[in-house]
């Protein structure tokens, strides 16, 4: 070959920064800057005062830092004549959440388990209609939906907009615990058959506490899907219980004069947090549920 | 020695873990080569290195004599076939076979008549249009040596190609395995832990452990003699029985002695070690005979109690029992041992291993 | 025992959503004593604030207790949407703030609106409001809203800072207009302040449409809908106009509010406004002065008021009937209405209040409005519906230079048609 | 062990809720919604009938066909784009790389985000007076013009890039999952073969990866289908009508337009038109399979 005998080819071959490599980080670079700079520009917006605001651009860091936007956004500003702020909102978001998220996820799981294992007689009927309703823009729901709720007095309640957010989270939920199931060994299931359980024992006391991971997916799932809703916030959840973001889309439209930037984005990030926490905390199961519950479709 | 691979000098490492240190290895045009260990004793982690699949930190890898340590795996001359066969799943068997020559531009003609060679050889021709997930494990793995042998290559290449088929299936491309050595006469490098295929295989075996081949000898030298109490222990099912002791001095004779258990030296062995040096000895099952009194002076007669019989077949496994330990004896399978029993048997001594207990290599 | 525990658990599950209903219902009861309004509006900018504190705190006064549900956005469309939700669900609101027209007309034939007549004999309403308004809110002969202002949507108003830095004078004619504009654009100077949202742009639409074209114009369009008249030469000079004013607004329009872009007016960084008369409250509370810092003009070309504003209507079935009496009479008293709409901007809805102490742009719809020069709303001439496909229409226009005039004069007859 | 039938009792109780939830909230809604439709509601339901006469009016209205064509092209962007980007991320994130955790979290956190809060930041950062364009001429670059949030024909794309800022994560999500799920033999042996890794990606992980890009697609198709935050926080459906999308103009008929049986009408067009799409497909996938077959 060409190797000259000073340099005969020994030990790891030298590595070299090919342009391939280099053109990979330059993207994977690019990439970060373009997902990171939203989040930047919020949190420097929200770090600065007006007047540097109006007067400087919105990528610059801000020259004297403050955090009264921050102070402002939590429990002062104002929707109509109430200004106490979107603080008010965080603690309605958490009464909707958790009955919404313990409810949606223990029907699923219910379901799941009950389409995997027992496969009862028309349970496709069920998976299938559920599936096709994840499918359909809520649109279609919503105005009968209003009305039924009236009907039995939860319209503007708090069971109401849980019983909302339990209705559109089932078929997601049915689908990731049906899946889970459907890929776990049924020879378990025969052994809890064949030890005499029933249909509530194996669940309990098999099925269940095997489910610890597709259960952290689907808390992930539904913490941040039932967070970040605005829709049915807005039309089910009734003014005392305004989750945050339908607070954050009133503060931000609220404006005294100027729009305060700098407030709107501190509401912003604030409203944002419970899932990013959700998020950064669990990132890998986050993933890895992904992989586990949607996959198999 | 008409040398088809060298390995030089070879260390490879992850992070500062040196998995194999020092190791030099020439294997001869032709030679079927086995790599034998148990799992993560750096066998596969050697074959990888020469196929060039994973960096090393020192040596040089020498392949049909030219210096391949820089080089990329597909310029080295090799073929490669895997445990999980890596064949590409949305492909025919055809366009398998046929990737490579395509992605290096072969012509039409000699693509076809090197698939066509390669079907006829490994009786893979009715298979050729279905895709993976239609066929058997053997057939699988028939595509894979397939995907080796189109490429026309020097060394082939084999990473525990038959530990994912059933037993029988094994013992069958086993067989397909040596008679296509044979017909090919390619350098065969072979990784394995399971030890019969390793046996029937191979020329010759590098029983490896810790990245660092313990033993490279032919099979029948690796099962007779082996150079240490792990190769010794390693080869062989069941394993080699061994007796803690040491040697004494009686009636002019240097004896074997093990809580009382005494068992004379044949005289080949007996000028190699001194009274009072602490060795373990080693019998294998076939060399132990049941019911006899022993009557030369190379087997040692000692009592046992009968524990269980497993017969095998064409023979059968007898466990005794003498004093703490369990022995196993390998009888002809015409005759009945009750357990419970108490026999005579004796070892001939002329096919025993010596191994010094600190050290454990062969004395 | 596993069993067990589910079955309490799905119990306890079961029992907290029955258990959470009357719950529910009951903390919404009168607390104290006070009669408690929970009222849903949409004035959530500066002056309008302070505006709706004059309610509350006049409410609060007499021993009520305002509940305050304000939803902000879309020029009313999410407090709207809100609202009805709630009336519909039967959960209604105490009361609820709607334009001055058809938008409510529904409600009321659907009987969810309380009949209003006793209050207005006992308060005497019925002579002292303005009558346009209160045909407005009456319908087979009952009152079924409360009126709380009138107001003028077709005002333009002028930065004379800005005129001045272009050299130019406030414009009497739209040929004036356009003269100002190009130098305000040569002088780096935001021509026309526009915000973004659609109804916006539909105000800046029937400024030209009531400037340009003339009260009749109007009538004979929107309240007749004459086809005849929209294939008139005149309301084509009309699309032509305001097809024009999409050459002077700038990059900035879209995601602007209504009072981000009078903001630039009063900050002397753009020349002309088209808004309401709620502007003013924008001037003052910037510490202006409205007809001096910030000019007016009510309908540029041919001056007109339009008699528009807001109302309030409550529900049948809230919670609490006699806080609906209170604020609807604290919401009409002489003293809260002065006091309402000078912070709003807009002039009270009773015909015999005193109009000394307004300020000189009120003054002018004042006169207006005794010259009896004025039109009722869009509002109250068409329906939601119909104001909505306008919208669609004028908006895709306004944003959409490569639409003609001749396209949008023939969309907007289509849609008069049906 | 119960016989079957009584196994089966304890299974269809277990069902009940979701059984109600299905008959009531979804068939019994869609059914309501469908006939609905058929009427001439405003604000309240009248049970009247009018036969098609809403679903002329729709068809007629200029804002549902460009609703419609948003939805198009903001479906096929968005799509496309999410899937491009989050393939090349994924393959990219593969590559043994530095920093890999990190990068990964990047890519992935706009995915915790609801799309209110994207379409608030998004329409700050493109928003012509404000934004980017403005930063550039702070900087000295007074040319910079960047006014596609300000224009009618160009609004839309900005929608759906948004919309891939905050989804294409989720798309590397799954494609890395897969990526990683494939046997490490296999690159070995390609490597061995001398076939370049492009090629690989191309012909066969593509392919590998079929079901891993189709539980994208679905993901990706019910969130196109249900746009209505992205727009409202970002365009509020302008400049003019030209971002609007069909889930908006639903929304705005059925609450602030007043009138209920178009707005109906709309969603029962949409609902058609899901269904006929995917109906097949579910049908295929769930319906068909015989209850018997193996788990």
């Amino acid at each position: 070959m060409t190797h000259t005998a000073a340099e005969t080819p020994r030990g790891p071959k030298p590595q070299r920064m090919t342009a391939g490599r280099i053109g990979l980080y330059a993207f994977l670079l690019v990439s970060a800057v373009f997902f990171l700079l939203p989040f930047y520009v919020m949190l420097v917006t929200s770090l600065k005062t007006m007047p540097e605001i109006q007067h400087g651009s919105i990528f610059a860091l801000p020259s004297k830092a403050t955090i009264e936007p921050w102070i402002v956004a939590w429990s002062k500003a104002c929707t109509g004549a109430n200004c106490d702020g979107i603080r008010v909102g965080l603690l309605n978001s958490f009464e909707i959440l958790v009955p919404s998220v313990i409810l949606s996820i223990g029907l699923g799981a219910i379901n799941g388990y009950a389409l995997s294992f027992w496969r009862p007689k028309a349970g496709n009927i069920v998976l299938t209609t559920l599936l096709l309703g994840a499918f359909i823009p809520y649109q279609v729901f919503i105005y009968p939906l209003v009305r039924m709720l009236s009907f039995v007095s939860l319209y503007n309640t708090l069971p109401g907009i849980v019983i909302v957010h339990t209705i559109f989270g089932l078929p997601i939920m049915t689908l990731l615990f049906r899946n889970y199931y459907e890929a776990m060994p049924a020879d378990l299931f025969r052994a809890g058959r064949v030890d005499g359980g029933g249909f509530w024992t194996i669940f309990f006391r098999l099925i269940l506490p095997m489910s610890g991971p597709i259960l952290v997916v689907a808390l992930i799932l539904q913490v941040t899907g039932i967070w970040n809703d605005f829709l049915f916030g807005l039309i089910f959840a009734g003014r005392q219980h305004l989750p945050m973001t339908v607070q954050l889309n009133n503060v931000v439209n609220t404006t005294m004069g100027t729009k305060a930037y700098n407030v709107n984005m501190a509401a912003t990030i604030l409203t944002a947090l419970v899932p990013l926490v959700v998020y950064f905390v669990s990132g890998r199961w986050f993933v890895r549920g992904i992989a586990a519950g949607a996959v198999k479709g | 020695m008409d040398t088809s691979v060298a390995v030089r000098d070879l260390k490879i490492s992850y992070g500062a873990l040196d998995v194999i240190k020092d190791l030099q290895l020439e294997i001869a045009r032709g030679e079927f080569l086995v790599l034998l260990g148990p799992s993560g004793c750096g066998k596969s982690t050697l074959l990888n290195a020469i196929a060039g699949l994973i960096d090393v930190a020192d040596g040089e890898v020498w392949i049909s004599g030219r210096n391949v340590t820089w080089e990329e795996p597909k310029d080295r001359g090799i073929g490669m076939v895997f445990q999980s066969y890596a064949l590409y799943p949305q492909m025919s068997v055809e366009k398998n076979l046929s990737f490579s020559l395509r992605v290096a531009r072969h012509d039409r003609a000699d693509i076809e008549r090197r698939v066509a060679r390669a079907a006829e050889i490994l009786q893979i021709e009715p298979l050729l249009k279905r895709k993976p997930a239609h066929l058997s494990g053997g057939q699988r793995q028939r595509v894979a040596i397939g995907r080796a042998l189109v490429r026309d290559v020097d060394v082939f290449l084999f990473d525990e190609p038959l530990s994912n088929l059933d037993a029988k299936l094994r013992v069958d491309l086993r067989v397909e395995i040596k008679r296509l050595h044979q017909r090919l006469e390619n350098t065969m490098i072979y990784v394995t832990h399971d030890q019969i295929e390793a046996l029937t295989l191979a020329d010759r075996i590098a029983v490896m452990k810790g990245g660092v081949i313990q033993q490279l000898d032919d099979p029948l030298t690796i099962y007779n003699r082996p150079k240490n109490r792990f190769v010794a222990e390693f080869i062989g099912s069941p394993s080699m029985n061994f007796f803690e002791g040491s040697i004494l001095e009686k009636d002019g004779r240097r004896v074997f002695d093990a809580d009382g258990m005494k068992v004379p030296l044949p005289c080949d062995l007996a000028p190699k070690v001194e009274p009072g040096r602490a060795v373990s000895l080693g019998v294998r099952p076939e060399h132990i005979r049941i019911g006899e009194m022993g009557t030369n002076s190379d087997e040692a007669a000692l009592r046992g109690t009968i524990d269980i019989e497993e017969p095998m077949g064409p023979d059968t496994l007898v466990w005794i029992r003498t004093g703490e330990r369990t022995l196993a004896a390998r009888c002809p399978a015409d005759a009945r041992y009750p357990p419970g029993q108490t026999v005579p048997f004796v070892f001939d001594m002329r096919f025993a291993s010596i191994f010094d207990a600190k050290s454990g290599e062969r004395l | 025992m596993m069993r067990s525990v589910t079955k309490y658990a799905l119990l306890g599950t079961a029992m907290g959503l029955l258990a959470a209903v009357p719950a529910a219902a009951q903390s919404s009861g009168s607390d104290g004593g006070k009669d408690k309004a929970e009222v849903i509006h949409w004035w959530t900018s500066g002056s309008e604030h302070a505006a709706v504190e004059q309610f509350e705190k006049a409410f609060d006064a007499q021993g009520g207790n305002w509940v305050d549900a304000a939803v902000a956005g879309g020029g009313g469309d999410a407090a709207r949407t809100n609202g009805i939700n709630r009336i519909v669900g039967g959960n209604p609101p105490d009361a609820m703030q709607f334009n001055t027209g058809k938008q409510f007309d529904e409600l009321v034939q659907n009987g969810l609106l309380r009949n209003l007549d006793p209050l207005a004999q006992k308060y005497g309403w019925k002579k002292e409001i303005n009558p346009v308004l209160l045909s407005a809110v009456t319908e087979d002969g009952h009152m079924y809203a409360v009126p709380v202002n009138i107001h003028s949507n077709i005002w333009l108003w002028y930065s004379n800072s800005a005129l001045d830095k272009a050299g130019v004078k406030p414009p009497q004619s739209w040929d004036d207009f356009f003269k100002d504009a190009d130098a305000l654009k040569k002088a780096g100077i935001i021509p026309l302040a526009q915000a973004g949202d659609a109804w916006t742009q539909v105000l800046t639409f029937f400024n030209v449409l009531i400037g340009e074209g003339g009260k009749d114009l109007y009538m004979n369009v929107v309240k007749d809908r004459s086809a005849d008249a929209i294939k008139s030469d005149a309301f084509m000079k009309v699309a032509q106009t305001f097809g024009k004013l999409r050459n002077y607004v700038d990059d900035g329009m879209q995601g602007r509010q209504w009072n981000q872009a009078i903001a630039l007016v009063i900050d002397g960084k753009a020349g002309f406004n088209f808004m309401g008369d709620w502007a003013k409250g924008e001037i003052t509370h910037d510490g202006k002065v409205p007809g001096k810092d910030v000019g007016c003009i009510p309908g540029l070309g041919h001056n007109a008021f339009w008699i528009g504003g807001d109302v309030f209507v409550f529900p049948k079935n809230a919670k609490d009937e006699k806080g609906q009496d209170l604020l609807a009479k604290v919401m009409l008293e002489p003293k809260v209405q002065v006091a309402f709409n000078k912070e709003k901007g807009s002039v009270p809805v009773l015909t015999d209040i005193s109009t000394d102490d307004l300020d000189a742009c009120a003054t002018k719809g004042v006169n207006l409005l005794k010259k009896e020069d004025y039109v009722p709303s869009s509002d109250i001439l068409i329906s939601p519906d119909l104001t909505g496909s306008l919208t669609d229409l004028v908006s895709s226009f306004f944003t959409d230079k490569s639409m003609t005039p001749q396209a949008f004069v023939d969309n907007f007859a289509d849609i008069m048609a049906k | 062990m119960k016989p079957r039938r009584l196994r089966n009792v304890a299974a269809q109780t277990a069902l009940i809720p979701s059984w109600l939830i299905v008959i009531f909230a979804y068939i019994g809604t869609i059914a309501w919604t469908i006939r609905i439709s058929f009427t001439s509601s405003g604000i309240f339901p009248h049970y009247d009938w009018v036969g098609l006469k809403q679903y002329d009016r729709l068809f007629d209205s200029h804002r549902w066909v460009v609703s419609v064509q948003n939805l198009a092209i903001f479906g096929v962007i968005f799509i496309v784009g999410c899937l491009v980007l989050g393939f090349l991320l994924a393959v990219f994130l593969d590559q043994k790389i530095r920093g890999e955790g990190i990068l990964r979290t990047l890519f992935l956190y706009p995915y915790a985000m609801s799309f209110i809060v994207t379409g608030l930041v998004w329409q700050w950062i493109l928003n012509p007076t404000l934004g980017i364009e403005q930063a550039m001429h702070a900087w000295g670059w007074s040319s910079f013009s960047f006014d596609w949030l300000a224009r009618g024909d160009r609004a839309i794309y900005l929608v759906a890039f948004a919309g891939i800022w905050q989804s294409a994560g989720l798309v590397m999500a799954i494609l890395l999952a897969g990526l990683r799920g494939i046997d490490e033999d296999l690159w070995k042996a390609a490597r061995v073969d001398g076939i370049p890794a492009w090629r690989i990606y191309l012909s066969v992980v593509i392919p590998m990866l079929s079901g891993m890009f189709v539980t994208a697609l679905v993901l990706l198709g019910i969130a196109v289908v249900k746009v209505y935050d992205l727009v409202v926080a970002m365009t509020g459906g302008g400049p003019g009508i030209s971002t609007e999308v069909p889930a908006k103009f639903v929304i705005d008929y059925l609450f602030n337009r007043q009138n209920v049986a178009l707005a109906t009408a709309a969603a029962s067009v949409m609902f058609v038109a899901v269904f006929v799409v995917v109906g097949p497909w579910l049908y295929s996938q769930y319906l068909r399979r015989r209850p018997g077959e193996a788990s």
